[in-house]
This record gives structure tokens, sequence and C-alpha cells, in this order.
């Protein structure tokens, strides 16, 4: 029993890699089922009428793409597809407006929104919270110019738009700080804008009692999440590829708390409390 | 002007402004709000090139001394400038900075904390125990909520996402309420002290 | 008033004059008792036992700096500190602090300095105790895994803002058979240290440890003051849950002007 | 082509810290600090041509020189005797942070979490819900004797009820950290071995 408790953690590395890896090279498929969490989510998008305005905000760092990039690809995907939505994309955070670029280069030619017309790129603007709070307040003050520094008072799409009261859905694309609670402080709380979160897996349980309170109306739980959005637009793409990894590696991590509780049991030496 | 009452004061104002702007309709309030607020992403915007003055400052002074792995920080240095240098010229929209952030930070930074589903397999078997009630409630809940995530669980046994569903929204919701209520007291509590002039840790300062 | 917010400002006015209050009696002398915390009561314990075993004490108080809102945390875990540092001193124990921040090594060579100091044991107090690591968060963790398992350390202290080597260093600790008090205010990682600790302080305990380490009347007061809040926010609970059980919605309806 | 490259050996170097820290590993790390500060200049160099810059060249708005000039004094803290200049940009920063956490929080995180817990006692998930919420309320009450026999018993049932959430948040968090090291996997495998279909 000594000996299971002293394995090498590289072999221990060396199983989870294998759990990770192998399922991809040899894909099982297997079924899974829709939260009604990522439900909302996609009913919210799916709602959004002609003239109605959204707000996509894209707050992750590279640490966190492994689980942003494929929701954010995902619902910017649907909601690009709705005829005659606004779309306005920010970030508060620094690396969110290289990842919203990304998608939308990537988008070229898929959907016939006009740039200025149907949808505005601000970029970023520090300050977090301070940021956060001055665009819900008004947007023209906090940005000035967008993206690309066309003056935002020449942006035809941004003339009746104002503040976060004339947002009819804002979703965040967040892994940290600033995200759902400054979001639920300076906009939600304020203006009553609709909400939703698309988040890294770490920040769900955390920020349940929001979304119980109605203060956040949906949310994506990281890769599976992705998935789940992936499914609902009837377009398996990596998040679906990769639900047999993250099925054989939760399965060997509980197996190693497993193993590792009956080694613990098992050792008579064990220290007595 | 060194006077510590000044930066309270200030301190103070700033806060009430946006305090008496949140529960008052008054113009002049608004506004005044509105316009700090926006000072506040200037003056955090200028921030942001604190940590690289920091960097320069050690890593020179490190090269200089030939201390450690001196050439390390060459390397450090030198991507940075160079970086800086193409996001000033090319802006972060372009072709030629954008190389740089997918291909050399998006992947490292992705990478940093990949390794942690290495070591949370190697805790999970080696450290997480069921020694007290506490540790083995954790765990069975842990498990269960893994379950309930992993498509597998639910090949398993198709009640794993419910029993998840229900702990995440029941008990879990309840916990974390409790406890967001207590540190949202907790975080007004430290902003009175900051704003009686108690806790200035911001004022402290020190070198770096 | 804007509407919506009215009973949001009557609270905020309740919450601060109760807080104010409790600060400004504490300020004035009034002490107040705080309920017993596991985790602190343990540490003379856990000192006892690394004393006899003839083995080390490892101490860190968090991977975070001395500004910004985490600083609250590094402040309980440094006063906690000399709390550990004066045992080790009465027992002769051997201490190691281990240190990410740079600027948070001065303060935490003097508070143990201090400790030594006060208790009369400064020819027994090395200056080497208490070490920078790196300023590299799992850099860090490496090096603070690395001594927990070479000394085979029998207590290790983990009391301040923790982060993702949370689960790193505790499972150091577990290997190593050391008795590991842990606590933090990120309450994303305190569920590893459940898992990997015999005590552990969850969120706000980590603060309150704070306080009586350090017996500092304006923490006390806080502390106080804030439960005087929670008293608040229990007493309009049982209200309203009594009045929603009765098929009254008053104070939802209340609670929303 | 590069860049998918470059991408694997600093994916590769970073990853070799799991089989031992190493020469490797630090270097590659460097780098990483290096292009991440350089980012955060470049991104406020932008932020302050938005916010600053355009304001006052073209509209004319010269109160925004009163936040820049005192931003600037921020970079006083790197000349001996003049930190203290630095700390005037800091407490008109804390003071706006503090009121908006004051402002905000009472709303979204104190009156609101309460409301949405005034629930009728009717059914077992409402009875679990309003005895979570106020038992962990208690256990974190710090100022009572140990002897307060209510109190004790219900912050042991609070203690026992965030073990539940630690669990769930326990769950996620391992969710989370094989998303992060799957996506890794899949570049590797997929972009740069092509090995993927």
């Amino acid at each position: 029993m000594k000996t299971l408790q002293n394995i090498d953690r590289r072999i221990i590395y060396l199983l989870v890699f294998l759990a990770l890896a192998v399922p991809m090279l040899q894909p099982i498929g297997l079924p899974f089922g829709i939260n009604e969490s990522s439900q909302k989510v996609y009913d919210l998008v799916d709602a959004l009428k002609p003239g109605d305005v959204l707000v996509l905000s894209f707050d992750y760092s590279p640490s966190g793409q492994a689980q942003l990039d494929p929701q954010a690809r995902a619902v910017m995907k649907h909601a690009y597809s709705k005829e005659g939505v606004k779309i306005i994309n920010v970030a508060f955070w620094p690396s969110g407006p290289l990842f919203a670029d990304k998608f939308l280069g990537e988008m070229e030619g898929t959907h016939d929104k006009v740039y200025g017309e149907d949808y505005v790129s601000l970029g970023y603007v520090a300050g977090a919270e301070t940021a956060i709070s001055a665009f819900g307040k008004d947007m023209h003050q906090a940005y000035p110019r967008d993206r690309h520094g066309n003056s935002i008072g020449d942006i035809p799409m941004m003339r009746d738009i104002k503040s976060a009261a004339d947002v009819d859905l804002m979703i965040s694309f967040g892994t940290g700080t600033p995200g759902v609670p400054e979001h639920v402080r300076q906009i939600v709380t304020v203006y009553g804008t609709p909400f939703a979160v698309c988040m890294n897996s770490v920040s769900v349980a955390g920020n349940i009692p929001y979304y119980n309170a109605g203060q956040m109306k949906g949310y994506l739980n990281g890769l599976r999440g992705a998935a789940e959005y992936e499914m609902m637009m009837k377009e398996p793409g990596s998040a679906t590829a990769s639900m047999d990894s993250l099925s054989f590696s939760h399965l060997t991590v509980i197996i190693f708390i497993l193993l590792g509780n009956i080694a613990y049991f098992a050792d008579p030496d064990r220290k007595k409390k | 002007m060194k006077s510590q009452g000044l930066m309270i004061a200030i301190t103070f104002v700033f806060a009430l402004i946006i305090i008496i702007d949140a529960f008052f309709a008054i113009d002049f309030i608004s506004a005044a709000s509105t316009e700090i607020q926006n000072w506040g992403t200037i003056i955090a915007s200028l921030a942001l090139a604190l940590a690289a003055v920091n960097l320069i400052r050690i890593h020179s002074r490190r090269i200089r001394l030939r201390r450690g792995e001196w050439y390390n920080s060459v390397a450090l240095l030198t991507v940075m400038f160079v970086q800086t240098a193409i996001g000033l010229v090319n802006r972060s929209t372009g072709e030629v900075y954008n190389f740089g952030f997918n291909n050399i930070m998006t992947p490292l930074g992705a990478t940093m904390y990949a390794l942690l589903a290495f070591w949370i397999a190697s805790a999970a078997y080696r450290a997480f125990t069921a020694r007290s009630i506490d540790s083995a409630i954790l765990l069975v809940a842990a498990t269960v909520v893994m379950l309930g995530n992993a498509p597998i669980g639910e090949s398993i046994w198709s009640a794993f996402p419910s029993i998840k569903t229900w702990i995440m929204d029941v008990p879990n919701m309840a916990a974390q309420r409790g406890i967001m209520i207590g540190g949202g007291i907790g975080a007004i509590a430290l902003g009175l002290r900051i704003l009686m002039g108690i806790e200035r840790g911001h004022l402290g300062g020190s070198d770096e | 008033m804007k509407t919506g917010v009215v009973f949001q400002f009557v609270s905020l006015l309740i919450v601060c004059i109760g807080i104010i209050y409790y600060i400004q009696k504490a300020r004035n002398g009034t002490t107040y008792v705080i309920r017993k915390i596991a985790g602190l009561e343990a540490i003379e314990e856990a000192v006892g036992r690394a004393t006899e075993m003839g083995r080390l004490v490892h101490f860190s108080p968090g991977i975070a700096g001395l500004d910004g809102v985490t600083a609250a945390q590094t402040f309980a875990g440094l006063e906690t500190l000399g709390m550990v540092a004066k045992l080790v001193a009465r027992y002769g124990a051997r201490l190691f602090v281990s240190i990410r921040v740079a600027i948070v090594l001065p303060l935490a060579e003097e508070i143990v300095r201090q400790a030594y100091m006060a208790e009369g044991a400064i020819e027994a107090y090395e200056p080497e105790c208490v070490q920078y690591l790196s300023s590299q968060q799992f850099a860090y963790a490496a090096a603070v895994m690395g001594i927990i398992q070479r000394e085979k350390a029998a207590a290790s202290i983990l009391l301040g803002g923790f982060w993702a080597e949370s689960l790193m260093v505790a499972e150091a600790g577990f290997h190593a058979g050391a008795i590991q008090i842990a606590g933090s205010a990120n309450i994303t990682q305190v569920p590893f240290f459940v898992a990997a600790c015999d005590y552990v302080l969850i969120g706000e305990e980590l603060y309150a440890a704070g306080a009586i380490a350090s017996g500092n009347p304006i923490k006390l007061g806080s502390i106080a003051g804030q439960d005087i809040a929670k008293l608040y926010a229990i007493i309009l609970l049982v209200i309203g849950i009594l009045g929603a059980t009765a098929g009254s919605n008053f104070l939802v309806d209340l609670m929303g002007k | 082509m590069i860049g998918t490259w470059l991408a694997a050996i600093g994916t590769l170097g970073l990853m070799s810290f799991a089989i031992k820290e190493n020469p490797f590993y630090r270097f590659v790390e460097h780098v990483y600090v290096g292009i991440g500060a350089a980012h955060s200049v470049v991104m406020g160099w932008e932020s302050l041509q938005t916010k600053a810059f355009t304001p006052i060249a073209e509209s004319g708005d010269y109160i925004k020189l009163i936040p820049l000039l005192v931003g600037l004094l921020l970079y006083a803290r790197f000349f001996k005797g003049k930190i203290w200049l630095s700390r005037y940009p800091m407490s008109i920063l804390v003071g706006i942070g503090v009121g908006l956490t004051i402002k905000g929080t009472i709303g979204a995180q104190i009156v609101n979490q309460i409301r949405a817990t005034l629930v009728p006692l009717t059914s077992i998930n409402n009875i679990i819900i309003v005895l979570g919420v106020l038992s962990v309320l208690m256990f974190f009450y710090f100022t009572r004797k140990n002897t307060n026999a209510l109190f004790n018993t219900s912050s042991r049932i609070g203690r026992y009820i965030m073990m539940i959430a630690f669990g769930a948040l326990f769950g996620n968090a391992v969710m989370g950290r094989m998303s992060l090291m799957i996506g890794r996997v899949q570049f590797l495998l997929g972009e740069w071995l092509g090995l993927l279909g």
C-alpha cells in the first residue's frame, strides 16, 4: 500500500495525458444532454428581434482561451445569424478585442451584417469595474472612438444607443475579475439589462446566487457549455469533439481519489488525530 | 503636499460623488460622476505600463551585473521591446502584432495554467482524503458533480446530471449566497475603513 | 431619490452606521470576544509536535502583495505569523517562512525577529528562516514543495491569499506527513485546502484569525460592526420568510422600493 | 506554419515543467512575461488614445488633461524620495473603486440576494436554501460566546452546507482544468501534428 501512495507524480501526469489524448484519436462520441442554464442562453439569443441591441463583452485572457474561445465562437455565430440585431463588441480585459477580431475574421462572408450599420467593435478601455460602470452610464463618453479609430458619433448604429438602458441583452465571456460580479453590480443592478454569461467552470459555483436571483439569466459552464451550444446550433465543433477526453480525464481523477483513499485508510502508520 | 489627510480627503470626495449619484438624481453630480469615472479609466490606462517599467528596472540591473540567468532577462526585455514597438506602430489590430499575440502570448498563457490539470490529478491521488466529516462531504459532492459534468456520468447513470444540478442550485446556491452576503458586508467595511483613513495600505506606499 | 433604490440606501446607512459605531467604540477601548477558530487553536499543537519531532514548521503568508483588495489577506497572514513565531520561539522549534512578493520580505523578517525578542529568545533567531523564493507563481510553488519535502516539515501553515498553487503546496505538506493549517479568503482555493489539510480557515475566518492574533482593536471593532450588519440581514431574512410562508410578500415589495 | 511551430515549441517548453523545473522552461517563462508586459503597454496606450488624446485633440475636452497629468505621477514611485507623489493618482483610483464597490455591493450582493431568499417554506428545496443561507451567515458571526448553543449548532450546519458547495466548486474546477489541458492537447495533436481529422 505504501508503494501505491508513493507512486511517481510523472506517471500520474502521463496517465492524465493519455486519458485526454487517446479519446481524441479514437473518438467514441458519448451522448450528452443540454443543461437548462445553457438552453436559456441559447433561447435569449434566439429570441432577439430585428432592432434589438446585443452587447458582447470579451473579458478573458489567453489562459482562459481553451474554455472561452469555443463558447464565444458558437454564440457569435448564432448572434450574427440573427437578422436585424445590432451587435456591440466591447472588452474590459486587454486581450478581449484581439479575440473578438479573430472570430470576426473567421466569420467574414458568412453573415450579412455591415460594420457600423449592424455591428461595431469598441475595443478595450482600462479601469475594470470603473470602465464597466462608465460604459453602462454613457457609451459615447466611455468610448469616444471605436477600435478602428472612427469617431463614435459618426457610427450610424450608435446614434440611438447611449447607455446600458438601451441594451436588450448583454453577454459576457468571462474568466475572472472584472467579470460577473462587476457586471451585475454596475450594469444589471443599475439598468436592469438582461444579462447572460459564458464562463469558465471554476467561476460557476460562486456565481450561482446571481442566477437564482435572476441577475444572470443563463450561463454556459466551460467547455461542456460550449459543446452544448454547438449541439443546440446543430454544428458540432471542437468543443463537442473534446467531450470524450473530458469524460475519460474525469474518470481518471475519480479513480485516483478512490485509490488514494484506499491507500490512505489501509495504511496502518497514518497519523492519528 | 505630502499630507496623508489631503489624500484621504481626495479619496473620500471621489467615493462620495459616486455613491450620491447612485441614489439621488442630481444633474451636476451625475455629470461629475460620469467625468471622474472616465478620469479613472485614463489613470488606469497609464497604470498598465507600470509593470513594464518595473521589469525594465529589475532585468536591466540583472543584465548589468550578469547576475543569475541574465540571458533570460535579455530575452524578456528583447521580446518586450520588439512587441511593444510593433504594437505602437502597427497597432493591436495589425497582422504582425497579431502574429506574436496568437503564436506566442496565447499558447504560452494557455499552457501555463493547463499544467493545473496534472497537478489536480496528482493531488487527487496523493492528498485528497476523506479523513474528516468535512472532507468526506466535500469529496462525495465533488465526485457527483464531476459525474454530472462529464458525459460519461450520464452513460453510467442518467440521474447524475439532475443530481448535479440540484447540488449546484440548492445547497451550493445557499452556501454561496451566505458567503456572498458576508463578503459584501466585508467589502463595505473595508471601504469604510479606507474612507475613515484607518486602512491606508494604498497610501503607505513602498518602493516597487 | 432615484426609484428602486430607497431600500438599498436605507440598508447602506444601517450597515455603515453599525460598522462605524463599533469601530469607534473599539478605538475608545471596548474589547470584543471572538468565537473560537479551530485552525488558530491548532497552531500550538502543530508547533509542539514539530518541536518534539525536531522538524520544520513551514509558514506562508500567501502570494498576494501589499496593495489592492487582496492585501488584506497578506496582512491577516502576517498577523498570524507573529503568533506562530512567538510559539516557535517559546518551544524552541525551527521555522521557515517562504515569501513570494519581495516587499513582504522585510515585513515578515521584522515580525519574526520581534516575536523572538518578545519571547526573550533573540539569540535563537536566524535571519535565514525568512526567505524570498521567487516572484513567479509556479516557481515559488515548486521551491516551497522542494523545501517541505527535503526537510520533511512537521507542520505547514498557509494563511493568506492563495491561488492555483494552493493544491501543489498542500499536496507536498500532506505527503511529508505535516499537520496542515490553511486558510484563504479566495473561496475557489478553499476546497483544495479542505481536501488536503487538517484545519481550514474559511473565507472571512482568515481576517478574524488575524484580528485575534494581533489584538488590533480597530480590526476587532470592524468585525463586531460587520456582525451587526449580518444580524440585520438575518432579521430581514427571518421576517421576510415568515411573511412569505404566511402568504404575505410585503417585505419583497418593500425591498424593491 | 512558422507560427504553429513557435507555438508548439513554447507549449512543450512550459509543459516540460511537469517533468522537472529546467532552464528551457525558465527561458520560455521569461519570454511569456515579456510579451505579456508588452501587450499591457500597447493596450494601455490605445486605451489612452481613445480616452484622452482623442477628446483633447479633437473635441477640445481639455479637462481630460487633469487625469492625464495626475496619472503620470504614478511613475514618481520610480524616483527616490518622490514616491509620495504617486499616491495622489492612487487616492483617486481607490476613491472611485471604493465608491463603486459600496454602491454596487449593497444592491447586487446584499439586498437583492436577501430578497431572492424570501421564499415560503413550502418545499424541501426552499427549506434547505433558507437554512443554508441563515446558517452560513451565522457561521461567519464572530463576536459571540463559544457556549451559545443556537450559534454552535447552526454554524455546524453552515459548515456542512459549505462543504457541499466546496465540493461543487471542486468538481467544476476539475472540469475547468482538464479543459485547459484539452485545449493544448488538441493544439499539439491537431494543429501541429495534424493527427486529428
